[in-house]
């Protein structure tokens, strides 16, 4: 977790987030690559639970999609 | 408060002489004077030791999860919407309930008291809304509204919610003009002052879990402290991980807190654990128009799955 | 949730919520980047990151 | 997806030069001596469902599609606004030109290009046309697809943006559609023009483009737009209107496939059925519902043959993991050059050897291809392995191909972890290699540390009653259930009332002429004399229990109470009509609604004879703030009763007060006769609404004529309220079966596009005008649909299983507290009634979707979700913890 080394924690939606991120590869688009994808079943299965053991881990930031 | 003593025993004998229920849980004075603690009565006779005043501050919710038969059971306004929550989650049912509902005044700080005083208390009286207190230089007199518990200066339901009983004549709900001024004061902080107050507010903690006990929400047959597949919050007193448990229970707490502050009560290192769970108190107020165990046909907002829920409810 | 953490001190730039279809591809990435960028700007995360004694 | 080689530009081929392919292919596929080859194949039943061809606005020169550079079609803008079209999503003049030009001419346009400021959209190009063209009717989907594309363009643009639709009536009949208008007019700002542009000219210097049209106000305005967009029609193309002649089926005018409204998928020929646009103009969802209406009708005629030709894969026996010590296969895909060409593979498998519990790892240059699937399968049965992790592409797409893999070695599927290092690595960093790498390494991590702790998991077998209930007795419901009765499925129709037919029993022709009540008398003969058809008349329902397969109703028939077991149900509830408060309805005998006009049709009724002016108002109840939809049928009623009126008496005046005329596909010809016939349409708008005056002697209806601007008082002896269609809002019968009504109270069904024949909750189906009001044929074919839909279904009664990867509870530490039954979108958890659990929550298996709303609500932890458990996710995190 350097200066220019971001850790983002990213929990993606199987059904919504996770395609979309799919297909930003299948566009070929340019992102950041901070973000550590953490695929799960829908965003509903998101618990607190994740967000502070990310943190706790040293996560610089936590992202959920759905 | 005599009045309410009086009403609470005759209704505990009724209740128990025609045997419509099998125990009263109330409260009795304790062995050291200004503490009143709960207390289970199951003949007539001991209806005797029931006693209500400004000492009363626990809340006896915790006290009826799951009984074995019929109770009756203590009530002031927010034990009353605790009970309300407790039916809602199933931890009892109504028909084995018989609730006595106190309206009520307010509860007694008694931390802020003890500042006021030196020496040893030899004694602790009320009447009305004065409190009377002797130590070895004498009797002292004190207005009860000065020192009344922080979350009963923020109460607006101090009659009970329900009841079958009621062991006075309701009494005027406080106007508050900002109910939340403590929560806005510190949404208005820096980053780095909120950082520092919540640094300074856990830093004594012992983990005795007191909070968590004296909590009725609290009722999980395991907590998540204490998880061991993963064992992901430490046990020990390292900062990262009591602020984690602060912080989850606090979360536990929303939507269904009802600021009774049994929590802050029976911490034994003065911690305001009320700074987290008010903030929620606050939100679900504000993104759901929702107050904790006011009606007991409903269940909290984050129960429920609702696709007209503000957006920004997750966070 | 995250009204929580900031209440106790966490930037709230540090937790994000989004809803992405699985046909916005520019969207995901707008977010990326844009998340990125904001915590770029608080730099590394120190609380509630647990710190081994 | 596969390649093959276009014979016709293949130098190979052609000159026996070149070869690349063959050479630079890493597995040989490419095979120059295949040659074309005919096949023969019986079959028993066709469906044609040939498309259709978007219309080539090249040959209007007025709006000089060929020339100007910034006029487009609808079909070429739906492609800017992709965020994988040429643009990249984003909207900007000069579309046409390549991204990056390298011829001069190109260089120097491109300099012109910009973001548009203003675009308009023009309706109807090669629609409504026979001027310019010969497509007399309506295309059904451009007015609906223009506001859509106008919307995006400025949820892509901003507030900068102006759009402007130019049209002649909107026509949004579609099922939510009229709100989405509405919503584009006051919450998107887009202008809504009535009015046909005649012309385009282009500046020559700007590239921008005049117009000049005369307003609704009769004025003529000039104007500049940045781009406009030609809303182009569809068309049935030359090559299947010869293919449709030599099959011998007869076409419409419009070059569609002629069907009948009752049985509106199937051709003139026998045998042969129709699907999609073929047959008639249409948008998706009623594509959908006519495949699957194809479907139905095919399957009625072939079910005797139903499963002669199944073949069944041999199956391998499963190897029990429990309790053994992961032993993890890594498997890293270099997808050619996908991945391989950004992240280093070599490194990232070294680097996943040493990794705890991986026993192997790989590198494969195609992990997906058939060779390296079998060696996977040598692998896992060699090294042993009982955990296999695959880094490769997206798990959406390939992992039910892997997870066979392990089948196919004897492990358990759910023994299989998967990561993204291409869609979400190597494609998006391409030009960091290093940091892809490493990222790689982390996402290889991260998947191995949950697969340590993946489990094998079951299956559930569902047992599927076959037995079908189908609520309601209409058009719909006696579709649906004729068809699975034919293919061998006992099927109850429950109705309500003590006759079958519902509210088409009150209508008297179709759109195309046919006799409604003859139609609907053969369809109910052919559904009592059918065995497997029980009807029960009388008859409601009481209660619903179970889940899919497995569902139980009491119902009181004729007053007695029975029971019935059922695997799936069918809603076909119909809606209603609704009986007007507005214009003097209930007044006046001489005021009806449209059924109340068909009544008298039928009837033959004498009062019609002395009518010498008749009036119909339309959207009495519809497309109102209270009731924001379109009831759609009822243009086409009113105008069908207007030429009937014309045709038994030329000499009746008839009027017709409208506010859009919404006469979609090929009723737009009826449109056109009812003009020819004299029949006289005024439109009215909200704001100046008819007035209707009953006086003892006389009916008067007044009404600002649209072209003059003046009042006009019209004297009639007939005025028809062309009344709403209105849903029944059943809400028991939602909360029975446990599925959505929308706002209005219509079921919604599972997708609006690509589910509208079923809910969400599986074993449940919908059809006819509870799901949004529809014309007869339009009810025929989702009732088939819905039919073939549980067909589908019940053809997998041996094959059901629930998935693995679902909620469970941990009772002893279940707190019964409820949030999970609460919570849960699809009513899976509830308490236990009995046993040593009593009073603790449990998961129905087969209702469990597995989205883990539950597992997060649950303070306690109790509750576990299987392939996405807590653990599972926290070792992911904890993983993470090692980063650098």
């Amino acid at each position: 977790m350097s200066e220019n080394n971001v850790k983002i924690v990213s929990f993606l939606c199987n059904w919504c987030s996770y395609g979309a991120a799919d297909l930003a590869g299948v566009s070929r688009l340019e992102y950041p690559a901070d973000i550590r994808v953490i695929r799960i079943p829908c965003s509903g299965r998101m618990s607190p639970k994740f967000i502070l053991s990310a943190l706790r881990e040293g996560a610089d930031a936590v992202w959920v999609s759905g | 408060m005599d009045t309410y003593t009086k009403k609470i025993r005759e209704i505990a004998k009724d209740l128990l002489a025609s045997q419509k229920v099998d125990r009263v849980i109330g409260f009795e004075m304790g062995t050291i004077p200004m503490a009143a603690r709960p207390v289970s009565i199951e003949s007539e006779n001991d209806a005797e030791k029931l006693v209500f005043n400004s000492l009363c501050a626990m809340n006896l919710a915790n006290y009826i999860r799951k009984p074995k038969g019929t109770i009756a059971v203590i009530a002031k306004g927010c034990d009353s919407r605790n009970m309300v929550n407790h039916v809602v989650e199933h931890q009892v049912d109504r028909e084995n309930l018989v609730i006595i509902g106190v309206p009520c005044h307010g509860m007694v700080d008694k931390s802020q008291l003890a500042l006021e005083v030196e020496g040893e208390i030899t004694a602790y009286d009320e009447e009305g809304q004065t409190l009377k207190i002797t130590t070895a230089q004498g009797e002292l007199t004190f207005e009860k509204q000065d020192f009344l518990k922080d979350n009963c200066r923020l109460c607006q339901h101090r009659n009970p919610v329900i009841h079958d009983y009621m062991a006075g004549d309701p009494v005027t709900e406080q106007e508050l003009e900002d109910p939340f001024a403590d929560v806005n004061e510190i949404e208005a902080m820096s980053q780095e002052a909120k950082s520092t107050l919540f640094e300074d507010l856990t830093k004594n903690c012992i983990r005795c879990y007191a909070c968590r006990n004296a909590c009725p929400l609290c009722f999980c047959p395991t907590c998540f402290v204490d998880e061991s597949s993963p064992q992901w919050v430490g046990k020990s007193q390292n900062k990262t991980d009591v602020d984690t448990f602060h912080f989850l229970r606090a979360f536990h707490c929303a939507g269904r807190c009802t600021d009774c502050g049994a929590c802050v009560e029976a911490c034994p290192m003065d911690i305001d654990v009320r700074k987290f769970t008010r903030k929620l108190i606050k939100d679900s107020y504000e993104m759901f128009g929702w107050e904790a165990g006011l009606d007991i046909s409903k269940r909290p907002p984050l129960d429920t799955f609702n696709p007209a829920d503000p957006d920004d409810f997750i966070m | 949730m995250g009204n929580l953490l900031e209440h106790m001190g966490v930037e709230k730039d540090r937790i994000h919520f989004s809803w992405i279809s699985s046909a916005e591809a520019t969207k995901f990435v707008d977010v990326v980047k844009e998340i990125s960028d904001k915590v770029r700007a608080l730099g590394p995360n120190t609380k509630l990151k647990k710190i081994y004694s | 997806m596969k390649y093959c080689i276009d014979p016709s530009i293949c130098l190979k081929l052609l000159k026996d030069k070149c070869g690349t392919c063959e050479e630079v292919c890493p597995t040989n596929a490419i095979d120059y001596s295949q040659t074309e080859t005919e096949l023969t194949i019986q079959a028993g039943s066709v469906i044609f469902a040939p498309g259709f061809k978007p219309f080539d606005p090249s040959r209007f020169d007025n709006y000089q599609y060929a020339n100007y550079a910034n006029v487009v079609t609808s079909m070429e803008f739906e492609r800017i606004l992709s965020a994988t079209g040429p643009t990249g999503g984003h909207v900007t003049t000069l579309p046409k030109l390549p991204a990056k030009p390298k011829k001069k001419a190109d260089k120097l346009l491109a300099e012109k290009r910009k973001d548009p400021k203003k675009i308009a959209w023009f309706q109807c190009v090669g629609s409504r046309d026979i001027n310019k063209c010969d497509n007399a009717y309506c295309s059904s989907v451009c007015c609906m697809y223009a506001v859509k594309e106008a919307v995006i363009a400025k949820e892509h643009a901003g507030d900068d943006l102006e759009c402007s639709i130019f049209f002649m009536d909107m026509r949004t009949p579609g099922k939510e559609f009229e709100k989405y208008y509405e919503n584009a007019k006051s919450s998107y700002g887009i202008n809504f023009i009535r009015s046909r542009v005649h012309s385009v000219t282009e500046d020559p210097d700007s590239l921008d483009l005049n117009i000049n049209y005369v307003d609704e106000f009769g004025q003529m305005v000039s104007d500049t737009y940045d781009m406009i967009v030609l809303s182009i029609g569809l068309e049935i193309p030359d090559e299947t209107r010869e293919f449709a002649k030599k099959i011998g089926i007869d076409i419409s005018e419009g070059g569609f496939a002629k069907t009948s409204s009752f049985e509106p998928v199937s051709t003139s020929r026998d045998g042969i059925h129709v699907a999609g646009v073929f047959n008639s103009p249409k948008d998706i969802p009623e594509s959908v519902l006519d495949a699957n209406a194809a479907a139905s009708a095919a399957g009625d005629s072939l079910s005797h043959v139903r499963d002669t030709l199944t073949q069944v894969p041999e199956k391998v026996e499963e190897i029990n993991v429990v309790g053994e010590r992961p032993r993890i296969g890594v498997f890293i895909c270099d997808c050619g050059s996908n991945i391989k060409g950004v992240v280093d593979c070599e490194a990232v498998t070294e680097y996943a050897k040493s990794l705890p519990y991986v026993d192997f790892a790989y590198e494969s240059m195609f992990a997906c291809s058939q060779d390296a699937q079998d060696k996977m399968v040598e692998y896992i049965k060699e090294k042993n392995l009982n955990r296999i992790v695959v880094a490769a592409c997206t798990p959406k797409t390939h992992e039910p191909l892997f997870q066979e893999t392990l089948s196919n070695s004897g492990l358990n599927k759910y023994l299989f972890e998967m990561t993204n290092i291409r869609n979400h690595n190597s494609w998006v960093h391409k030009n960091n290699p290093d940091i892809a790498t490493q990222k790689a390494k982390d996402l290889v991590r991260m998947a191995v540390a949950k697969s340590a702790l993946a489990e094998p998991l079951a299956e559930e077998k569902i047992n599927l009653n076959d037995t079908i209930m189908v609520v309601g007795g209409g058009i719909a419901g006696l579709s649906a259930a004729k068809s699975l009765a034919m293919q061998g499925y006992e099927t109850h129709i429950i109705e309500k009332k003590d006759i079958l037919g519902g509210e088409a029993r009150k209508i008297y022709k179709t759109a195309q002429g046919e006799s409604v009540q003859d139609e609907l008398d053969k369809l109910i003969d052919s559904v009592i004399t059918n065995d497997n058809i029980k009807v029960h008349l009388n008859t409601t329902l009481d209660s619903v229990d179970g889940f899919v397969g497995n569902f139980r109703s009491t119902l009181t028939e004729n007053g007695q109470p029975i029971e019935l077991e059922y695997g799936a149900a069918v809603l076909a509830t119909g809606a209603k009509g609704y009986e007007p408060t507005e214009y003097g309805y209930g007044s006046d005998d001489r005021i009806m609604t449209s059924l109340g006009l068909d009544a008298l049709f039928v009837e033959s009724s004498e009062k019609l004879d002395a009518v010498k002016s008749a009036v119909f108002i339309q959207c009495v109840g519809s497309r109102e703030p209270d009731r924001p939809y379109c009831s759609r049928v009822c243009c086409t009623h009113s105008i069908d009763n207007a030429i009937e009126l014309k045709e038994r008496n030329p000499e009746t005046d008839v009027y017709i007060l409208y506010r859009d005329i919404r006469a979609y596909g090929e009723r737009e010809l009826l449109y056109k006769k009812a003009r020819e016939l004299g029949v006289i349409f005024i439109r009215y708008s909200t704001d100046d609404k008819p007035v209707v005056q009953v006086e003892k002697e006389t009916l008067t209806i007044k009404v600002t004529d649209h072209v003059l601007g003046k009042p006009l008082e019209i004297e009639a002896d007939l005025l028809t309220l062309a009344s709403a269609l209105i849903p029944r809002r059943d809400e028991q019968l939602a909360n029975f079966f446990k599925v959505p009504l929308n706002d209005e109270g219509f079921f919604v069904e599972k997708h609006a596009k690509l589910g509208p024949a079923e809910f969400a909750t599986d074993g449940v189906y919908v059809c006819g005008s509870g799901h949004y009001p529809k014309p007869l044929n339009e009810a025929v074919t989702q009732g088939r649909a819905s039919a073939s839909r549980l067909l589908t279904l019940l053809a997998k009664k041996d094959s059901l299983f629930t998935s693995g990867t679902i909620a469970t509870i941990d009772f002893e530490n279940c707190c019964s507290c409820g949030v999970c039954i609460s919570i849960c979108p699809y009513s899976a958890p509830d308490f236990q009634n009995e046993g040593r659990f009593a009073g603790k929550a449990d998961i129905n298996p087969v209702l469990c979707k597995g989205c883990g709303l539950c597992v997060a609500s649950c303070r306690s932890g109790a509750i576990h979700l299987r392939g996405f458990d807590t653990n599972q996710i926290l070792t992911q995190i904890f993983a993470l913890d090692e980063v650098v």
